[in-house]
């Protein structure tokens, strides 16, 4: 039973991964993190639970409370980026890319 | 203590122009140009201090001073008869560079002087550094104002150029210190001593395979600086770029400490692997020769012209260092010295041009000797000089070298012999191209003033002076060239006779000779 | 003495230095002065240490040494020379004849711009030229040697805002320069085999050192003709002294006729011994002679220069000193370059004032009737041409010139049809030297004369002339009248002679002389016959075969052709090729890979937020498809 | 047990990809609600019981409506959806599907030797192993969430300000 509530984990985890990969929408960006996130907590909670040991809850908590803050300011975020730019649209922020060859 | 001095004049000469040079520019100039001599005064009092019949080449003043103790790196300057001599060229061809752009250079003229100053200590340096990670700071330090001085006050492509020299000669260097590392680890492992010092690795045993791959790290490193053959792209674009004074440093002096590497540092540490080498090394030599001058003569750019032929005299050089006979040696030793001052005046003097026509392309010049037969008189005396002719300390430099390459390799000797001809033809074309033959653009130019007069004529009275009379110089270089010698030939096969073979099965002879070889006299 | 010898050299030099520097800022009157002066002094000290020598006769020569050069690795040359009879006869030559020259030009070339550089020049020659023959050691020697083609150069291209002139200037000296860099090579295996390069021990140490006609002394001495050759403008390094006609006329005169050419005399003549002990060597010796004579008597008979017919005559003339020097008759070679410097000088002299008189006209066809005009031009030409073509009995041609056939006929190492063709070019010499006397002075005057010579120049011309006459009556021939001291003389010079017959067969000499004198005379009645209503260019016009022949000897043979095909070309079309450094390439090609990369990994910085997690996450499933593989193997 | 976590896993893993692969925002946050509560299942059979709730109050709860709330923000309609339709082209998905795969692939052989039982660990002893052990590690955490909070706050206060500016 933990080797498949680990495997549901895993599928969740890649379910999570595939969502960051494929979507443009920030919103949905996001909920796919916090599939990832909660997937991740899952694996470790039931870790825990196989070596009969309370950390792996603890950490699950420490995930929460991560997972939290990270939709909160990833809401306020998305918010104030739909504001500037009226859309929700991730490749519209690509200040990040190589514009140019290097000068000789 | 003097060796330290000699190192820190220019320094502190360069730092007060600076300082000056905020204020006024020709203070500035006039502080680099007083430090520069007294930098050259205080290297001939060294001359007084040399003992030219002593036996040993071992170093007559030193200064040692421990710096990190625990890895073998010390503040160790010493020099002897071969680093004095190139002392006294650089510390003469610092007042040159200064004296050079008093008019060429009028932007950031303090910076400037800053630059060339620290240079001229940096080369010091080199050439009297005895510990090899002194050595390689000395080295480095070099490219820091080289590149600036190219960068900054460069003409059209300099960024390129300077990025072109830094590269090149970095990644040489970088193997040169895995060479340093390496024989400081190997003499560390066979004696427990951890130590940078010059004398103390000497004679570190080692497999030959060892020495072979650390001989090549220092061979690159110094091969790309002087530079022979296939490293020697990035001098054409360095020198062609470079303002005046950068030109003169780097062709009389930053080549130089290339081959100073080599005599002093890869032959006596290695000398099984240099002598190893030696049949390769020659042949890059030649084929450099005849490459460089092919190249030069083929340029539109007159700067560029005198660049190449740098790269055919210096395989001289490297044929001379690598032929290891005390003939050669003592060329190679002239032609380093010759090389500096012919070349050197050459850049100065395609930099006057360029000054005065604000071009250095050849199919806008020509016919300058009408209205300024000084420039004419003195392109044609220095580019005499470059092809060698006898009279001019370059042919003695040349000659020596092709005569005790020619005891050791015929083949060697007879091709880079086609190296005379082919430096006529380079040669001639300079002359043509500048200062005779028609006036197509109608220059008149402003002749030489007293200042450049003066310089030229130093450098072409020195010339002539080695030409006609290169004993002094033979005399300062003979003990540690002999000292260079033993090295070189104490691990291989017997001498065959005094007047130098290294080794002659490894450098066969025509077979038709070899019944005279029996009977060589050495001397009369 | 001493003191003498080394005022011969030095006052050159020192005159040179003086013109060179400051001339541009003397009158000219004070730089001519110094230019003639200078040799004039060179000239004196020469007689004065002439007369020393023959006085003391010493049997090895006088040496004197002014320092050691250098002292390296046993290598110890000094400043030194050495006087023996060669060097004597060559040193009173080139004063003597140089100082007449000097007069002459300090008048022709008054008017020219560059007047103090064209004696610093000059007086550079005869320095180099002076310590080229006295040097007492092969370095010092190669020191003259290659300081004589510097001033050929100099003077080749004296004119220099005239492309053509620099062209031809840049021919003479990397021309030359192979030879020397063959000559350079001689020394170096001179020096590897005897330990020295002081001349006097090499000769003598030779016989010992080298095995006579072994392949490595006959390579050495083949290196020796590479650098004579070269110097001397013989085939096949010919082609450099026609173009050098473009320098002044009185450079012509002395560099390119009278003395510096015949270097590669004096070098053989002076190495001999090394060449007795290379027979294959002395044979090719002999035959580029020959061959050169012959070649470039065909080529100045259809020359139309006046000063190119000369320039060809000199390069036969000289062919003639090869020969006797193949055929070992030393001081017949020696003898004819005696005789050769004056009536050469004269005849470039004496052109040099029909040239001047012409506008600067060189072409001979378009000269003609100067005699009146210029008598002492016309009659100092006649002789010299009378002297070229050894016109029996009262011309020093004729004596040096039957010295060297007699030689050719007599010599063990001669061969039958070396002498013929030297017969036979006995004929041609006359033809074209003839052939320039009636265009140039005979038949109708076709321009009206511009300039006449100064006083100075007559004298001078006047002086040359009684020389070209009277020169050759110290070498008279035995069969004749047995008066030849300065062949006695010269022999001291040379420790190996051939043994020549010629003691034994006075008949065969006479018959010589005769049939070259009839072969001369005949050569004058064909130049006159032909060329006084210029027949030949009738026939030239008519026949395409002669026209041919007529532009193949024109063009010298088709040599200038030939190398620059061979080798102008071709190392002109790879330096061009390759002006932009083909290794370059190699790191060029390593920084534009470097760019190529830089291109591809910044394309997959694009910016996207999913392209990056994409990434991580391919990045993740490696790592743990690595991971896994590592586990289970 | 076993039957409830076999059910709620079945319905996690399908209610994941509705929502990842939905159109309509509000329908993937329902989705997600729901794959939040087969977590909180699973996680009470496999023996968390106080995680589990935890779970559904801060998931399902708390970010849950924070989504809601931004979706409501951001005022999405009907032509959102046909744009999301639009940027699901299968040219996006192909490459991360494969990538997917073998990770998935990876995640199940991986997991599928690790045997065991679950034990229940009731929230006395993961109080006790909080407040404890991991002290710091709780604070640390309250400081994340004060951090987040003013980050949030901090973005919110630029908005305002820029609202007013605009106006």
């Amino acid at each position: 039973m933990i080797n498949h509530a680990m495997m549901f984990a895993g599928l969740l985890f890649v379910i999570g991964a595939v969502g960051i990969m494929i979507r443009r929408n920030l919103l949905f960006m996001l909920i796919s993190v916090e599939l990832m996130l909660n997937a991740a907590g899952l694996a470790i909670a039931v870790g825990g639970s196989k070596w009969s040991q309370p950390d792996g809850q603890v950490f699950l908590i420490m995930i929460f409370v991560a997972a939290a803050t990270g939709v909160a300011v990833g809401i306020s975020l998305l918010l104030a980026n739909y504001h500037e730019r009226k859309n929700v649209d991730a490749d519209e922020l690509s200040l990040m890319r190589e514009r140019e060859p290097i000068e000789q | 203590m003097k060796l330290t001095w000699l190192i820190l004049i220019p320094t502190i000469g360069g730092i007060l122009a600076w300082i000056a040079g905020k204020r006024n520019t020709l203070a500035c100039r006039w502080i680099a140009l007083a430090a520069a001599l007294a930098d050259f005064a205080l290297a001939l009092s060294l001359l007084a201090q040399l003992d030219v019949s002593a036996i040993s080449g071992k170093p007559f003043v030193q200064h040692r001073v421990p710096w990190v103790s625990a890895l073998g790196i010390n503040y160790f300057v010493a020099t002897d008869g071969l680093g004095l001599l190139l002392i006294l060229l650089s510390t003469s061809i610092g007042i040159a560079a200064v004296v050079a752009s008093w008019r060429e250079i009028t932007d950031h003229v303090a910076e400037f002087h800053l630059a060339i100053m620290v240079l001229l200590s940096a080369i010091i340096g080199t050439f009297t550094a005895y510990n090899l990670v002194l050595f390689y700071f000395f080295w480095e330090l070099m490219l820091v104002p080289m590149y600036f001085l190219i960068a900054v006050w460069g003409h059209e492509n300099r960024r390129y150029a300077a990025i072109k020299f830094v590269l090149f000669t970095f990644i040489g260097s970088l193997f040169m210190l895995a060479g340093i590392l390496g024989i400081h680890f190997v003499h560390a492992g066979t004696s427990g001593i951890y130590t940078f010092d010059l004398p103390d690795l000497q004679g570190t045993i080692m497999p030959a395979a060892t020495a072979m791959w650390l001989m090549l790290g220092f061979f690159i490193g110094f091969a790309v600086k002087i530079p022979a053959f296939p490293l020697h792209t990035w001098l054409p674009d360095a020198h062609t770029e470079a303002p005046t004074a950068g030109s003169l440093h780097l062709a009389a002096l930053l080549l130089k400490t290339g081959a100073y590497g080599l005599l002093r540092f890869a032959i006596p540490l290695f000398p099984t692997a240099s002598l190893q080498i030696s049949p390769l090394a020659m042949a890059l030599g030649v084929v450099g020769v005849i490459y460089g001058a092919i190249l030069s003569f083929a340029q539109q750019d007159l700067k560029r012209m005198v660049a190449y032929t740098s790269v055919s005299h210096m395989g001289f050089v490297i044929l001379g260092i690598y032929a290891g006979t005390e003939l050669a040696l003592q060329g190679a030793i002239i032609a380093i010295i010759c090389h500096a001052f012919a070349t050197g005046a050459l850049f100065l003097i395609v930099g006057m041009i360029q000054e005065r026509t604000h071009t250095r392309d050849i199919a806008h010049l020509g016919g300058l000797w009408a209205t300024a037969p000084k420039i004419g008189g003195f392109t044609l005396f220095f580019a005499m000089a470059a092809l060698s002719l006898p009279g001019l300390g370059n042919f003695i430099g040349e000659f020596l070298i092709l005569l005790g390459t020619f005891q050791v390799s015929r083949t060697a000797a007879v091709i880079a012999s086609i190296g005379l001809v082919v430096s006529a033809i380079y040669g001639l074309r300079l002359i043509q191209a500048s200062v005779l033959g028609p006036n197509v653009k109608n220059w008149t130019l402003s002749d030489l003033n007293a200042r450049e007069t003066a310089v030229l004529g130093a450098f072409a009275a020195i010339l002539l002076w080695i030409g006609l009379h290169p004993q002094p110089i033979i005399e300062t270089a003979r003990t540690s060239l002999i000292q260079i010698r033993q090295d070189f030939i104490a691990t291989s096969a017997p001498l065959n006779s005094d007047s130098g073979r290294i080794n002659s099965t490894i450098l066969p002879l025509n077979k038709f000779e070899s019944r005279k070889n029996t009977g060589r006299s050495t001397n009369d | 003495m001493s003191i003498a010898l080394w005022t011969v050299i030095i006052v050159p030099f020192v005159s040179a230095f003086v013109l060179l520097v400051i001339g541009a800022y003397m009158p000219k009157k004070a730089a001519g002065a110094i230019g003639c002066v200078s040799v004039g002094i060179s000239w004196v000290a020469a007689m004065f240490v002439a007369s020393d020598f023959l006085r003391e006769m010493p049997p090895d020569g006088f040496r004197t040494t002014l320092y050691t050069w250098m002292d390296v690795g046993g290598l110890n040359p000094g400043i030194a020379v050495r006087l023996d009879a060669l060097s004597l006869v060559m040193i009173s030559v080139i004063t003597f004849v140089g100082f007449l020259i000097h007069i002459y030009a300090s008048q022709s070339m008054y008017d020219e711009d560059g007047y103090s550089r064209f004696f610093g020049y000059m007086n550079l020659f005869v320095g180099s030229m002076l310590t080229l023959v006295l040097a007492d050691n092969l370095l010092l020697l190669y020191l003259g040697w290659e300081g004589v083609g510097l001033c050929s150069y100099l003077l080749i291209g004296f004119w220099y805002k005239d492309a053509t002139n620099g062209r031809a200037a840049q021919k003479a000296f990397i021309v030359t320069r192979v030879g020397d860099t063959a000559l350079a090579i001689a020394l170096f295996w001179l020096f590897v085999s005897f330990g020295t390069l002081d001349i006097k021990t090499i000769l003598s140490a030779a016989p010992a050192k080298l095995v006579a006609g072994s392949a490595a002394a006959t390579l050495l001495a083949c290196l020796i003709i590479g650098g004579a050759v070269g110097k001397s403008a013989q085939i096949p390094l010919q082609t450099w002294l026609p173009d050098a006609m473009a320098g002044p006329t009185p450079v012509s005169a002395l560099i390119h006729a009278a003395t510096m050419v015949t270097a590669g005399v004096y070098l053989i003549a002076r190495l001999h011994t090394l060449f007795t002990l290379a027979p294959p060597a002395m044979f090719a010796v002999a035959v580029i002679g020959t061959l050169t004579l012959f070649y470039s008597g065909f080529s100045a008979l259809v020359q139309r220069d006046i000063k190119r017919v000369l320039a060809y005559s000199t390069i036969s003339q000289i062919g003639y000193m090869f020969l006797a020097l193949g055929v070992g008759a030393w001081t017949a070679a020696i003898f004819h370059f005696f005789t050769h410097a004056f009536f050469k000088a004269l005849l470039f002299l004496s052109a040099g004032v029909a040239i001047d008189a012409q506008h600067h006209e060189h072409d001979i066809f378009k000269m003609g009737g100067l005699k009146r005009a210029l008598p002492i031009a016309y009659w100092t030409f006649l002789i010299g041409a009378a002297s070229l073509s050894a016109l029996p009995l009262v011309t020093a041609g004729f004596y040096s010139k039957d010295s060297i056939i007699w030689g050719a006929y007599s010599s063990p190492l001669g061969a039958p049809w070396l002498w013929v063709l030297a017969l036979i070019s006995t004929f041609i010499t006359a033809v074209y030297s003839f052939r320039v006397v009636y265009l140039v002075f005979h038949g109708e005057q076709k321009m009206e004369v511009s300039k006449h010579p100064g006083v100075l120049m007559n004298l001078v011309l006047v002086v040359l002339a009684f020389f070209s006459i009277t020169a050759g009556f110290i070498g008279m021939p035995e069969s004749i009248f047995k008066f030849d001291p300065l062949v006695r003389f010269l022999k001291t010079a040379f420790n190996t002679i051939p043994a020549y017959q010629n003691h034994a067969n006075h008949a065969a000499e006479v018959m010589l002389l005769t049939i070259s004198s009839a072969l001369g005379l005949l050569g004058i009645f064909t130049a006159f016959s032909y060329y006084r209503h210029n027949r030949f260019a009738w026939i030239v016009d008519r026949s395409p075969f002669a026209k041919a022949i007529h532009s193949f000897f024109f063009s010298g043979w088709g040599f200038d052709w030939l190398y620059d095909l061979l080798f102008v070309r071709p190392y002109k079309t790879f330096a061009y090729w390759n002006r932009s450094d083909a290794i370059d390439n190699v790191f060029t090609g390593l920084a534009s890979l470097a760019r190529i990369g830089n291109s591809i990994f910044s394309s997959l910085q694009t910016g996207r937020i999913r392209n990056y997690a994409a990434s991580l996450i391919l990045g993740a499933a490696i790592f743990t498809t690595i991971v896994i593989l590592r586990t289970k193997l | 047990m076993i039957g409830v976590f076999y059910a709620s896993a079945l319905i996690g893993f399908i209610a994941a990809l509705l929502a990842i692969t939905g159109t309509n925002p509000m329908r993937a946050l329902v989705n997600l609600v729901v794959v939040f509560l087969a977590i909180s299942s699973v996680l009470w059979t496999v023996g968390a019981p106080f995680t589990a709730a935890l779970q559904i109050l801060i998931y399902a709860g708390a970010i849950a409506v924070l989504f809601v709330f931004a979706v409501m923000m951001l005022n999405l309609g009907e032509e959102t959806i046909s744009r999301e339709r639009e940027w699901l082209h299968s040219s996006v998905w192909i490459l991360p599907m494969a990538i997917a795969i073998v990770l998935a692939i990876q995640f199940v052989t991986a997991f599928a030797r690790q045997g065991g039982n679950p034990n229940l660990i009731g929230s006395k002893t993961v109080g006790i192993s909080m407040f404890s052990v991991y002290m710091i590690a709780v604070e640390l955490a309250s400081l994340l969430l004060v951090a987040g909070l003013i980050a949030a706050f901090h973005f919110a206060e630029v908005l305002r300000r820029k609202e007013t500016e605009d106006d």
